[in-house]
């Protein structure tokens, strides 16, 4: 499902891997109770507009669907620290999974703007279920790998073996992914292989979205000190910090 | 952060009228603009570029401990159908890192700062009392809901015996006005109010969130991390306003209202059943500018229901039995 | 009367599937053809001729008194974004009028009879225990949630030596199993839960109304007659789950569950916090079928959640904290 | 507002003065919590329908407004015990008020079926407000009084000099009654001076609209009687016994 939002404020500032909350309850309506948080998937600032793609999963998503074109719905972004893109990164792999590709599309957006290179690793259950194929193809990206469990192509071994092969020569000089434990695995794997820097964007529950909350942190990191705020300090995070932070 | 409010609710409305309501009201020595307040832990300074903090009654902190605390494991949120489950944990800076950092981003904000305090150990409020005592601070909010080491887990708010010495044993300590915010999750909420009243209180806070669970059908396991959390939210309105009614019924000192309120007719129905003033948690995050929202509504609901001072609502439940001539 | 349910929902079930899931539990000494029964007081005979009442694992009877008693004054019910809030005030035929009316149309629905029974004064319990006594009843609910008089109006139930003293002194009377239904308003529903089974108590049900007011704006009063009542429906469903959690973890006796619940996936919630079977109240109201078709769903639900018998859910919550990789 | 159900059960079987529970929830929903007691305003056996008028009010009828033809919806029903017409009685008087109106309608169909005569009063606070005009005269009222607020008609003094002018010569033998106390009282008074039995439809919040709900009684009627049920003993009652209970 997609919903396009009239949102200039939005589509002038947000920078890639940010999000919005979007809250689901009409005015004055009380459920859902909490906002969903949901990642840009593109954005077009000349027309003031940003696009979300979603799955309907819940009774969130289910309530999203039942907006009509032209109703508002209460919206709260750009919010979260995006990706980090060093000056001189040439190359970007971004690397997804099923909706979590949505937190990728808007780089390669950008790197169509700024003149870099985009690798696309989009995977998903069968080729129905895959994000972003065209929107990659047509934002520019040198390469689009279009991989699936139906077909085997997404496993994780016939995965690296194809990216290594086509890649290993020129690789990119950093890593972004989402939504998928599995391929953050593989991702760091080609990080050391590649010695390419590599990020991760990560999903928590969230209420507020802006950090006063604390409901997505994930406990504790070290001895009285509160993990990473999932939705202020991230949703992106340099996998640095969240190994780390995994214990 | 740049942020944008897509809905039009919170802007247009008619603020351009004659000879407005009054909304204000008094807790204690203190004058509120209006009755609406933000619950502790359901507000920061990061609500900043939303809401113009300045026309709100008050502003709450989220509570501090004396010392640094990291919180529950996630999940530390889940929805549930009528409102909300949290197991947060209270993370904190502690005082001292409360003090140089949130505190002083709280008191930017132009209105009365109240702070909510908490501990492990009764020693523990005392600790954190006296750290902030000297900062310019508008009245503690002592959250009696917090776990108790000194009582096997069992909350202090529990017991009035508890209560009492708690509050008393701050009062002691401290000149900041002390509001008590009390445990729902008791037999009798009356004689626990009378005892805060009584260790010298200022006002009462009724109430905190109420223990809840629900469960994930596929893992067998709370949808929390730390399985029960604290249930909030629209589904618990008719209890906290019984809870309001009783509390306010059993003190002098002024109860301020908490529990699934999200419309200003919700405030009017907290402040008819005794309540002073309100807070408001959950609704705040279902929309950030909830409270402008309601505070926006209550001029005209005041005129709706014939009051010039909102303050004439409050405590004038009217509990006769009402027969028509039909039966 | 004639009744017609015009929606094809409550028939069109597919039951003609293989080996079905065994649905049948065991409370005490009773085998249960499946866990689900109605809560006090939101089921009757009238229902007869929409719900056939063999299919049910019991029935439970509105709470008896010994004497007579009229109930309270309008309006009884009101209803809340979330549920109900209701002040009948529990109206009975006493136990003579019982046992020559009503208890006759319920022994005659083919399944289990479980009689409510309450009292203003430990005495009344006694009384209609007694009068009760030789009928042809599965077990006495006990419902401790009845205003005590003698308590100055406090519930039995919030006392865990007033809980024990009551089913104590039934159990010396009588040798029918003894229920007792736990009043949801406490700090501690493990106390009194241990209380009511080392009293005696065959079974613990889980739990009763809370309470709760909702006001009316136009003249200031309470939604009902009475000022405050008990709330009932969805929105307590997280709180009674808890409470479930928390007795079912206290005491080796069965648990039953009560409170919100209207889905099969309610009823394996309940089951998985340590429920052996569960009551279902106000969503009878919604729907007069709801019961048949949660004990429809209850088939397909335990093949969808691998289990055999609907028993092996009881109990089997997974508090592990769980963490992946992605913090 | 009107909702034409498709229910030959209760359109077969239903009496004057009996209602239906309808469930404004659709399945799966757990809100509203309370089923609504509805008149019905028309029943048509050939077809197998009955027709039921309604006001917006609150949630409820909120709700029942957003069903679409062809939904199903969750109705109980006929229930209560409707009016009792007496074999000998020629003329019955009808007296209806806003919504109330509602439960009278059946009887003048009734009336028309089996060769009784109808006299109608229908009051409201204004002219487009009004209900059953057009449904009496269609079933063969003899008369009917169209009153309202707006042009003083339906005040007491007014409508009982226009009653007893067109009615002292030839009154009714009995008098039925729903929707106003005012009118109710002017009932009473008529029902004395024709020395004709009056029956009142009373409204109470229900839950069950079966008789084991206990929540609709209005409280004791003498010492520990619980008084009648609104939804099994009633709606309809005889005044006289209303009276007694009304203390
Ligand atoms: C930064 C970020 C970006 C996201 N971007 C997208 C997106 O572009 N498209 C999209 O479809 N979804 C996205 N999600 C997940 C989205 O917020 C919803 O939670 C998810 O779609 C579940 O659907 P639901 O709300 O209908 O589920 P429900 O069952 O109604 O959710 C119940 C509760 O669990 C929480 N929850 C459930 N699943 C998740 C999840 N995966 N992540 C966080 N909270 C969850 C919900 O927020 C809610 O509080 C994103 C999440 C995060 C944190
Ligand atoms: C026997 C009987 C017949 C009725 N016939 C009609 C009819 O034909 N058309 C019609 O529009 N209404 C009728 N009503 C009233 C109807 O049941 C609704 O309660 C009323 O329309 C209020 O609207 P609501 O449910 O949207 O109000 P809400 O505000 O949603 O109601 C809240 C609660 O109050 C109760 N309640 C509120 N007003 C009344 C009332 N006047 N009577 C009973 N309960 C009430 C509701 O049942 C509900 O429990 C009848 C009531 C009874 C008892
Ligand atoms: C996420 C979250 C965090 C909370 N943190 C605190 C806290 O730190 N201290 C406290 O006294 N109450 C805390 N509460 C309880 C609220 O202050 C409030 O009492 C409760 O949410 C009921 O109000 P509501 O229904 O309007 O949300 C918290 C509630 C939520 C939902
Ligand atoms: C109208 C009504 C009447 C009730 N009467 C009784 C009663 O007589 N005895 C009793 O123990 N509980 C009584 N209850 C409480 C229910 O048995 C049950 O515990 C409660 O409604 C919670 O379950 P629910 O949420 O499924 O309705 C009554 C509840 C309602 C709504
Ligand atoms: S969602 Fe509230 S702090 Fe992150
Ligand atoms: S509505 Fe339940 S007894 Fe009348």
């Amino acid at each position: 499902m997609a919903l396009v939002l009239e949102a200039p404020e939005v589509a002038a500032s947000v920078r890639p891997g940010q999000f919005v909350m979007l809250t689901a309850a009409r005015a004055g309506e009380s459920a859902p109770a909490l906002p969903r948080p949901m990642a840009i998937y593109s954005r077009d600032q000349g027309a003031g507009t940003v696009e979300i793609l979603y799955g309907v999963v819940g009774a969130g998503t289910e309530r999203l669907r039942s907006f009509n074109p032209g109703e508002q719905i209460y919206t709260v972004g750009p919010l979260g620290r995006g990706f980090e893109v060093a000056p001189d990164v040439q190359t970007v792999l971004l690397v997804g999974r099923g909706i979590g590709t949505c937190s990728l599309t808007t780089v390669a957006q950008e790197n169509a703007e700024r003149g870099r290179d985009t690798i696309a690793v989009t995977s998903a259950r069968n080729s129905g279920a895959l994000i972003g194929v065209d929107f990659y193809r047509k934002h520019g990206a040198a390469t689009v790998h279009a991989v699936t469990d139906d077909d085997g192509t997404s496993a994780p071994a016939a995965l690296i073996a194809s990216l290594t092969e086509q890649h290993d020569e020129k690789p990119p000089q950093l890593i972004l992914t989402c939504g998928s434990d599995r391929l953050t695995r593989l991702c760091q794997t080609l990080s050391e292989r590649w010695e390419a820097p590599m990020q991760v964007s990560v999903e928590a529950h969230m209420a507020c979205g802006l950090g006063y909350c604390h409901g997505c942190a994930s406990g504790a990191r070290s001895q009285g000190n509160e993990s990473p705020l999932i939705c202020a300090d991230g949703p992106a995070f340099a996998w640095r910090i969240l190994a780390e932070t995994d214990a | 952060m740049h942020s944008a409010v897509i809905d039009s609710r919170a802007h247009d409305r008619d603020n351009g009228t004659q000879s407005r309501p009054d909304l204000s009201v008094t807790v204690g020595d203190l004058v509120l603009g209006n009755p609406v307040m933000p619950a502790s832990g359901c507000f920061g300074p990061e609500l900043a570029p939303l809401i113009p903090f300045e026309r709100l009654g008050a502003v709450v902190t989220k509570t501090v401990f004396a010392r640094r605390r990291a919180g529950n494991p996630a999940h530390r949120l889940a929805e549930t159908s009528h409102g909300m489950l949290n197991s947060v944990g209270i993370p904190s800076p502690g005082s001292d890192g409360f003090r140089s950092g949130l505190l002083r981003r709280y008191q930017a904000g132009g209105t009365h700062v109240i702070v909510s305090i908490g501990g492990l150990v009764a020693s523990e409020y005392y600790e954190v009392a006296e750290d902030l005592a000297d900062e310019d601070i508008a009245a503690f909010e002592i959250n009696v809901s917090c776990p108790n080491l000194e009582q096997g887990g069992l909350a202090i708010g529990t017991s009035a015996e508890r209560v009492a010495e708690v509050v008393s044993g701050i009062k002691e300590l401290v000149a900041v006005p002390l509001f008590v915010k009390l445990t729902p999750t008791v037999s009798s909420i009356s004689e626990i109010a009378r005892a805060a009243q009584d260790a010298g209180a200022a006002a009462l806070v009724v109430a905190n969130s109420f223990s809840g669970l629900s469960i994930n059908l596929r893992n067998r396991s709370s949808t929390l991390g730390t399985g029960a959390g604290g249930y909030t939210g629209p589904g618990i309105k008719p209890l906290a306003l019984k809870l309001v009614h009783d509390a306010a019924a059993a003190v002098t000192i002024p109860v301020i209202g908490c529990g699934g309120i999200s419309t200003a007719a919700d405030v009017a129905e907290f402040m008819i059943a005794g309540a002073t003033a309100v807070q408001i948690g959950t609704a705040t995050f279902t929309r950030p500018t909830t409270m402008i929202e309601v505070i926006d509504d209550l001029g005209p609901l005041c005129e709706a229901l014939n009051v010039r001072n909102i303050s004439e609502l409050i405590g004038t439940m009217d509990n006769r039995v009402t027969t028509g001539l039909s039966l």
